[in-house]
Parts: C-alpha cells; structure tokens; sequence
C-alpha cells in the first residue's frame, strides 16, 4: 500500500486494518506523531489528512490511500517553522513536550479554517489533553499565530 | 518569515546515546595528562562544566528533564557562578553508570519531591565557581600574572591591569589540568548579584518539541531491535497460570512470545501494533489470588473502620484535643475522602534493552537514573560496570517514573531470553492505567471545637488510609516505630511540611489503613488529600464561627508568617473582601509543601446548578529563591490544571481487585476550554532554605474551588472527584 | 529425607578433589522481628538461626543466619568433593523449624 | 598495616563520603554499634583490610533481596585457611547479617547469599583466618530514594 506524507509516497507492508499512527511511526518512521489513548480521546497522534485535523490512531490505513497526509515533520517549509511552531517557541508552550505535535497539527488546521479564531472557537475545537497543563501558553500563541503573517 | 533555528544540541546526545551506546564521558585519552575528556575530546574542567575549543560550555545535569524546566534551571545557576556566555551553554545528562564509576560525583540523579533544584543548587553552583576559578588560573598562569589580577564575564577572561583577554574555549585544556580549589575556597554570588539566574530566560530545549524532532523513550530506535507489548496480571498480587502461545505465534511479525516473571506475558513482534494485536488475541489464564474479592466499597469500609480506632500514629500534638473538644461549647465534625488517581503521563511506560552475558544496557525516560540501574543490577545479576542506562526525553513523570522501575525490569525480563536483540518494550494506555502507582486512597475525620466566644480550642484530624512508604519503602517506616511521617505532609510538626496554624489542642493522627492496590508518589504526594481535607475544614469552621475564612485563618497563622504571607497575597490579588462580579464566588487555601509556602484564591461560577466554571486561579509562591520566574509560572498553572484534573474528573475505582478505568474515555483530563485564568504570583522570601516548584501549588487548587463552590452553591462536597456529585468543570 | 520447601543444587558426578559450587534454597518468610502490622504492633521475629552441611556425617559448612537475611535463604558456598556419598543439609531455627535435605553424590 | 581503629576509622569515613545523611533510627543500628558487634567477634584482635573481596550491587533499587558475596584469597590448606566469615551492616536494624564457617575442604573461600539491605550505608565483611589474623573489605552501598526521603520530612 503507498501513503503519501509529507509529499512524499512512502510504500507499507501492513494490514489494512493497522491504525495510520502506527504506519506512520513504525513503517515510515517518523516518530513526532504520538500515541497517548488508541481511542481517539487525547490528541496526541493528530495529523492532517487533506488539510484537515485527524486522530491517527483510530483511522485504518485502508481509509487514507491515496490522500494527502501531513504530520508535524511536515508542517514547517524547508528550514521555515510554521507560525504556529514559532508561536510556540515564542511562548515557550511546551513542558514534556510529548502531546505538542498532535496539539500544533490541531491548531494549525484550525487557523486554516479560522485565521481569527476566538477563544469560543479555540474552546470548541482544540480538544488535546495535555497532561502537563500548558493550556494557558497554548492559547496565548494560538492568538500570537493568528495575528503572524505567516 | 523565520529560519528554522539549528537541531538542539540536545539531540545530538540522544541520537548519539541511541546509536553509539551512550555517552563516553569520563573517557581518559592518553594525550593530556589527568584530563577527563567528553565523547568530542572536550576537556572537562571538572564534572559539572565542559569546555569546547569554540567556548562552548556544555552543563552537565544529573536530574531529569520531564517538563519542569530543571535542565534549563541547573544550567542557569552553574552558568551564574561561571562567568560564561549563557548564548553558548547546552546540557547533557551524565550517565548513571559513570557516577557509581566516579563515585557519584554527580550527587543525586532522583528527580521527585521537588528537588531537582532545591537540593542540588549548592554543589552545582560550586561546581560552576570551581570551574571559573580554574580557567582564570590558566588564563593568569599562561600570562605569568597572579589570578586575583584577573577577572571573567561572558566566557572572557581579562587581565584588570593590562586589559589582555583570553576567551574560555582557549584555556579550557590547561584548566582541566589544574587542581580544584579548596571547597572551602569558593565563595558562592549573593543571590541579589544573578545576572542569569533569578531571570526569566527561555528554556534550552523548546525547539525540538514542536518540529516532531524530540525523542522520548516510546520513540527510541535500534539497529535490529525488536518490540514488545505486555500484560501483567490485572488484580495486584496475581501471578500468571497459563497462556497459550500457539494460538498467536504465527501471526504477522511475531517473534517470541514470553513470560516476565511470573506475572506477566509479553508479546515481542517486529513492530508494536503487531506485537499487541497477536496479546489481545493471546489466550492467558490468570491465578487472580485472594485480592480478587476487593473492591473500592471493601476499601471504604477498611478504611471507615479507621476513622475511629484506638490506635493511630500521631504526626502532630499540641496540648490535648480529645479533652479541649470535650469541654468545647460547640463541635463541628466532617468526614472527607480522597480517591485512587493514576499519574496518566501522556507517554506510557516504556524501557528498551538490549542484553548480552557481558552488557546489559537499557534506554528508559526515567526520573531517577540510578533507581532504573539499581533495577538493571537486581534483574540481570551482572556488575555494574557491565551494566549502563541511557536516560531519554520523558513525556511527563509525575512520579511514577522514580520510585517505580517495573518497566526496567520488565525490559530486562525479556531482553535476557532474546541476548543480543534490543528490545523496546511499550506499555499500552490500559496496561499504563491497570497498572499504576496509585494517589493512595485516604478518609479523613475532622472535629474541631469552639469555647462560648467562637474561639477554636481545640482540633483534632484523622486521617485513615493507605501509606505510601509501608508499601515502597518499608524500612523507613520500621525505622519510625510503624508510622508513616508522609503521611502527615503539609500538617506534620516540623521540617519541609509543616503545619500552617497553630492550634491550642491539636492531635493529626493516621489510622494507617493499606488496601493491595500498590500506592505511589502522585504529583505533590500527600498534600493533595490533606490540603482538601484541612483547608476545606477551615472553611467549615470559619463557617460554624460566623466568621470570614480570611479573617479565622489569620487568628490561628500568627506564628505562621510566610503562610499568611502568601495567603494574603492571593487574597489581595482576587480581591477579597471586595465584592466579587455578579454570579462569582470565591475560595482560598494555604499549605507549606516541599519547603515552599502556597496559597490560592478561586473565583467561580456555577451554571445550571452543577456545571462549574473557574475563571480565576490566583497562585502565590514563596520558594525562597527563583530560578526562572517564566518557568515556575508555568509549574503553578500546569499543577493547577493536574490538580483540578483529580479534582473534578478522576477517580480509579477498583473491582474484583482491578482498576476498572483503562482509559481516558473514563479518566478524564482538562481541555483548554476548561482552562481558568491562572495568575502566580512568585514571591520568595530569601533564607537558608531553598523551596520546592513542581508540586507544591497542585494541593491548593483544589480546596479552593471546593471553598468557593460552597460559596456559590451552599453545598460541602467532602469527596473527591466531582463528578461523582454531578459537578461537571466547564 | 526430602522436603518440598528446600532445593538443594550439588554436582551429581564431579572429579575427585574437583571444587564443588553447592547452592541450598529454604523456603521461609525470615520475619525479621522489626516489621509491624499497620497497627503498629511488632510482628515477633521468626527466623532460621542456623545452617549445617555434612558430608557424609562430616560438618563442612556451617552458617548463623540474623535477620537481615532475605526470605528463603540461599547460601552459596563450595567443597572439595572428596568421596562418594550423601550431603546432608540442615536448617533449624525459631518456633522449632528444622528442615534437612540431601542429596546423594558420585565422584568419579 | 592497618591497625584496627584505623580499619574504624576509614569505614566510617567511606560512609561520611556519601555525603548523604540518615535520620538517627531508634530501631536501627549505628556504626558503633556495629563496630560492638565486631569486637565480638574479633576480641582483641586487630583486623586488617584487604585480601576479602565483598561484593554486592552499588546502587539498590529494593533492599529487599540483595545479591552478596564474600571472596577471601586464602590457599585453603590444612595449614592456611579461611576458618570464618562474618558480614555486618551499619545501618540495618542490627549490625550482624551472616557468620560462616568454613575450613580446608571448602576449596576455596567464597560464598555467596542473599542479604536485606535498609538504607544507604557501609558493608563490610571480616575473615578470621587459621593463623588468627583477621582481614576485611567494605563496600558503600546506596538505596535509590531511601536518603532523598530522610532528609527532608523524616
């Protein structure tokens, strides 16, 4: 089966049924994609499928062939981080560092959709645990992204 | 538009540890005489600093990085004391197989009870002075001038009088070559002189967080390794009977299928989801034991029955409180209680090894580095200086990656029946939540009495329930006559928890009461049910008085001046005594944990009845010194959202002696749009002693938001979570 | 006579003069006497206080066990293997616990 | 050579070397009270270190079961042997862990066992020999946890 990440076609040798996160982390070999729940409750493994926001966890292969998949190695351009990876080195929102890029991929899909989002739409969508509780740097730097140019 | 910034140079110790082994720091080359040189041939000034030819300054930290800052807060205290140029400091993790070499030269590597820098800021900024005392001798020693002549700022060294400069990186070799100084000899800055300590300087490692380019120990690979899924028996104390492994051997990728101890199976496949589809698949029969008949009911009523028993341990007595609530003109009792909670760091517990008859090595995210190779000797029986672990990148620790090393041991378990294969053993989410270190469960009685003018005479709190040490540490409580002392944290008689009220007659006793579900150190330990217990209690007395929970507290605080200082603080600040905004009810709370003084004021609203809103969070701090005020800000607000988390959501309930809750579909944790503003307040107070960060403030969230919702609602909810009385955190 | 709560490892068929490596396991609990019930009250100290091994009728090897002993002591310890015959072990200790184990021997 | 209050005296400074400090137990032992327990096995012999090789792991995860083992170079002749070896600990609720006795049909001096560690402290192990001399070696051990907890709260 190929999958294309990061526009590039990697081949998998898995069973269709076999959760996209653990294609990406174990076949292809990017380990930024995290794996926190299985269960599509923490975020942690959250990656673009044509642009938009989803848990990798609970999506079987079978279901993303032949589309679009960005994950957080792919999220800046060359050596320019994403706005919202520099919002987040700006504010230094990290602690463990572990549900970051599940949390980075939701927002930055999120202000694809909503370039200006308040704090009801940051509330309504942006639902990634975070066990560390960054909450309060998270949104400071989605607002600081929302207002970067690029 | 912004260029990417370089790799941390953070990465390169973990992709060189992951591929090389591990660092060789302590390598003596035989150029250089005497000169302990870094894996790049660096010399090292002594075992905290090593110098680079191009000045920079590479920090050695014995203490764990989970999230809290400490890598960044260490090297900023050895960086004050070194003179150098903080653009060009890095870190590194010292092994700990190379301090037992080097007889633990760098201290401590546990990392818990908030100590990363309250315990180790003296011998690392001695460390730093040592080193810059060197490199200034080199330097006065190459230009033939006596020392005292010279002086260093930035990683610059300058000859006062001739105005001659040498940077660091150029004497670094021949300062590796002299004597430490005298210990005795080094005078350490008054902390009014920081330049780089005391501020608010960005952390080292935030870069590789946010590019997907960290590696923590779920994400470590090997050439050729292998991995492993596991299932330990459910009921605590259970062993395996059978299981059968032909039914899943020929599935795809399966490589082994093993017994770990003889409590526990594991799956060891080519990849991981392999691996733990063939152990759902896998057959095992369990032998569930005698504990199978607990459950959190029989707990309940074990630990009720220790509500009033004759015997307790005491923890703190003051004049007599069974007579002063005796004679007392008005009684006031509650009972409270404090559920199991599971740490849920968002990475699960993971270890990998890789084991031959002559090396065992094991690359774990560890809070203690020494306590993952103490159980590295214990499981694969060769010495230590066969033996080595790499610490990696944590996703949270909490505590359970400290005490606890059964993961360690697990990997080991099964690297020795695969000799030669690294193995990368990773727990699920359900085997991360069946089998944790559990926020022991404790019931609380509280009495307090009143004579005829609502003075308080006489208090008296007991608390049954499980102790934490009996179970992990037990010679230190045999050592204490059976009594647990941490038990009693934040209302001990004396030392780093002390209570924070003096009371006439005053009896703290624990019924000490220990259900079989294995309790560990759970982010601030005890101080979370014993901070909901007293500090609510307070405000059911202030209550019973007549009284403002402000204005009782400071009647009884009087000899309790940073208390009430950090009390008053969060008061001043959330307004009290001021009306607050229409529909808005307000709580507060103090406690001294980890040698740190903590209060919090809440500010909430309740919608519908039952669903809670928390707008204002207010935390004060008064830690003695500050490190990196940036940082402990987000240590306050971070425990804030860990501790209305428990509060709200979390409970592990036990049935057929199992934790029933595997996931987060049914252990919750706080979204952002439950997220109160949190506003800390850091206030340190200076003296001898140096407090704690991480965990302290987590106790007080609690309490007052309970405070406030009897505020709002009228209501004394004396159980934790919430949501078991219909409150819901919005 | 053999007991279910003792294993005893000897090389069956060892050299003369050949030095021997014998591990003798015992289960039992070593109640160190300083332990407490989570009353507080001591539980009283329950331990094998001695260790003899003969061969064949000879003491080769003895032991005074205290209570910092682990549970279900194991002593390691060596003998010359000198003659064919029986290795006998002895575990005696408080509340009357005695246990002895052999194992037969051949030296060739 | 060693006297034997020089053999005190350095044990005692290995463990003040740790530079970790331990609540005074009422229930446990002390160094001086080990060195008591010494004397009684050794009169008023002195005992010199060396030639025992003590041997245990450096870092203690669960003082519950801990591996030890004594080795004693001795030629373990009619006329040169290893006749007892006795373990004692510093810290543990008694300073006695284990005496053994031994003699020429041992081979060799080396036994091995399992001992219960408290806290982080000094073992050391003495051999009485046939000639009536005395020898021993030490090691530090460290209880991961054990002292972070003492020396704060308790």
């Amino acid at each position: 089966m190929q999958l294309n990440i990061n526009g590039r076609t990697h081949e998998v040798d898995v069973e269709p049924s076999t959760p996209l996160l653990w294609a990406i982390r174990e076949q292809v070999g990017l380990t930024g994609t995290k794996y926190g729940c299985g269960i599509a409750q923490c975020g942690a493994c959250t990656v673009h499928i044509d642009g938009t926001a989803v848990r990798s966890c609970v999506m079987p292969v079978s279901a993303v062939a032949g589309k679009r998949i960005t994950t957080i190695e792919g999220l800046a351009s060359g050596n320019v981080l994403h706005k919202v990876q520099k919002a987040w080195v700006d504010h230094e929102v990290p602690q463990c560092g572990y549900c970051q890029a599940g949390m980075i991929m939701a927002v930055a899909a999120l202000l694809k959709e909503k370039p200006q989002p308040t704090d009801a739409d940051i509330d309504a969508t942006i639902t990634n645990i975070c066990r560390c509780g960054t909450f309060q740097q998270v949104r400071e730097a989605i607002h600081a992204a929302a207002k970067a140019s690029v | 538009m912004t260029a990417m910034p370089k790799i941390s140079r953070r990465s390169f110790i973990v992709s060189s540890a992951a591929a090389a082994g591990g660092l060789a720091l302590g390598l003596r080359l035989p150029f250089g005489p005497e000169v302990v040189r870094a894996q790049d041939g660096s010399p090292e000034i002594n075992a905290w600093v090593v110098i680079r030819p191009d000045d920079t300054v590479v920090v050695r930290v014995a203490r764990s990085e989970m999230g809290q800052g400490t890598i960044t807060g260490l090297a900023q205290l050895v960086a004050e004391e070194l003179e150098c140029n903080w653009s060009k400091v890095t870190t590194e993790y010292p092994t700990p197989g190379q301090n037992v070499a080097r007889k633990r030269v760098w201290g401590d590597f546990s990392t818990g009870g908030s100590r990363g820098i309250r315990t180790s800021h003296e011998y690392v900024r001695q460390g730093g002075a040592a080193a810059r005392m060197m490199l200034v001798q080199a330097a006065a020693d190459q230009w033939k001038v006596s020392a005292s002549e010279c002086s260093a700022a930035n990683s610059i060294i300058t000859h006062q009088p001739t105005g001659r400069t040498v940077s660091y990186g150029r004497v670094a070799e021949a300062a590796a070559k002299l004597t430490a100084p005298d210990p005795k000899s080094i005078k350490l800055k008054d902390p009014k002189d920081w330049k780089i300590a005391g501020k608010p300087i960005k952390r080292l490692d935030t870069v590789d967080k946010v590019t997907g380019k960290q590696v923590y120990g779920f994400d470590l690979k090997l050439p050729g390794m292998l991995n492993a899924a596991i299932k330990e028996c459910p009921v605590f104390g259970g062993k395996v009977k059978s299981f059968d492994a032909a039914k899943v051997s020929s599935m795809k990728g399966v490589r082994r299928v093993v017994p770990v101890g003889d409590t526990a199976v594991a799956v060891v496949a080519d990849t991981w989801w392999q691996a733990k589809t063939a152990l759902d698949a896998l057959p095992i029969v369990w032998d569930e034991g005698p504990n199978a008949k607990v459950s959190s009911a029989s707990i309940a009523e074990m630990l009720k029955a220790g509500l009033d028993a004759e015997q307790a341990f005491v923890g703190n007595r003051n004049g007599d409180a069974k007579a002063a609530l005796a004679g007392a003109a008005k009684k006031v009792e509650a009972v409270y209680s404090y559920p199991y909670q599971n740490h849920v760091c968002m990475e699960p517990m993971n270890a990998t090894a890789r084991y031959t008859p002559d090396k065992c090595e094991v690359w774990v995210p560890t809070q203690d580095g020494e306590a993952s190779f103490a159980a590295l000797l214990s499981v694969s029986g060769l010495p230590a200086d066969k033996c080595e672990v790499y610490k990696i990148n944590l996703g949270g620790g909490f505590g359970r990656r400290g005490a606890f090393q059964d993961y360690v041991t697990q990997a080991v378990l099964i690297a020795k029946q695969m000799p030669g294969t690294p193995v990368k053993l990773l727990w699920s989410r359900e085997e991360d939540m069946r089998q944790g270190r559990f926020h022991p469960v404790m019931q609380c009685k509280l009495t307090g009495g009143f004579d005829a003018s609502n003075n308080l005479t006489g208090l008296h709190m007991r608390l049954s329930g499980q102790s934490i040490l009996a179970s992990v540490r037990p010679a230190i409580v045999e050592k204490d006559g059976g009594r647990d002392a941490l038990s009693f944290q934040g209302v001990f008689e004396s030392g780093e928890h002390s209570f924070g009220y003096t009371v006439p007659n005053l009896l703290i006793d624990h019924a000490m009461r220990n259900p079989h579900v294995p309790p560990g150190f759970w982010r601030g330990v005890n101080i979370n049910q014993n901070a909901v217990f007293i500090e609510c209690f307070m405000d059911e007395l202030a209550h019973a008085a007549g009284q403002d929970p402000l204005e009782f507290r400071r009647k009884i605080m009087a000899g309790h001046p940073r208390n009430l200082g950090v009390l008053n603080a969060v008061a001043e600040r959330i307004g009290w005594g001021k009306p607050a905004p229409q529909g808005r009810f307000r709580g507060l709370a103090q406690m001294k944990a980890f040698n740190s003084f903590v209060a919090a004021a809440a500010e909430i609203s309740v919608e519908g009845g039952n669903k809670v809103k928390v707008h204002r969070l207010v935390g004060a701090t008064d830690c003695g010194y500050a490190v990196n005020p940036a940082q402990i800000d987000r240590q306050v607000a971070g425990s804030f959202v860990y501790g209305l988390s428990a509060l709200f959501m979390q409970e592990c309930t036990v049935k057929g002696g199992r934790i029933v809750e595997e996931n987060f579909n049914t252990y919750n944790s706080m979204r952002i749009a439950q997220m109160p503003k949190v506003e800390s307040i850091i206030m340190p107070t200076g003296g001898a002693i140096w407090g704690g960060i991480g965990e302290p403030t987590i106790c007080v969230a609690a309490p007052a938001v309970l405070n406030a919702l009897f505020q709002a609602t009228g209501k004394r909810i004396r159980s934790v979570p919430l949501k078991n009385h219909g409150f819901q955190l919005v | 006579m053999a007991s279910a709560s003792a294993v005893v490892n000897v090389p069956a068929n060892p050299k003369r003069g050949e030095i021997i490596e014998i591990k003798a396991l015992v289960r039992h609990a070593m109640e160190t006497g300083f332990r407490r019930t989570q009353l507080g009250a001591v539980i009283p100290r329950d331990i094998i206080r001695q260790f003899v091994c003969l061969y064949n009728g000879v003491e080769v090897f003895r032991a005074e066990l205290h209570p910092a002993i682990a549970a279900n002591p194991l002593l390691t310890f060596t003998t010359v293997a000198s003659e064919s015959g029986t290795i006998e072990f002895r575990w005696t200790g408080d509340k009357g616990f005695s246990v002895i184990e052999s194992a037969r021997i051949t030296v060739v | 050579m060693t006297s034997r209050r020089n053999f005190l005296i350095a044990a005692g400074g290995l463990a003040g070397g740790m530079g970790l400090t331990s609540a005074s137990g009422r229930a446990h032992a002390t160094p001086e009270e080990m060195q008591e327990a010494v004397r009684k096995v050794i009169g008023t012999s002195r005992v010199r270190s060396g030639r025992v090789k003590l041997d245990l792991p450096p870092l203690i995860d669960n003082g519950n079961s801990v591996s030890l083992s004594v080795a004693v170079e001795s030629p373990m002749t009619p006329a040169d042997h290893v006749k007892a070896i006795h373990v004692f600990t510093e810290k543990n609720p008694l300073p006695n862990v284990v005496s053994v006795y031994l003699g020429p049909r041992a081979g060799r001096a080396n036994i091995a066992t399992r001992v219960r560690i408290a806290d982080t402290q000094t073992v050391t192990a003495i051999a009485e020999m046939s000639d009536g001399t005395f020898w021993s070696g030490s090691m530090s051990v460290v209880v991961t946890l054990s002292a972070c907890l003492e020396d704060g709260l308790i």
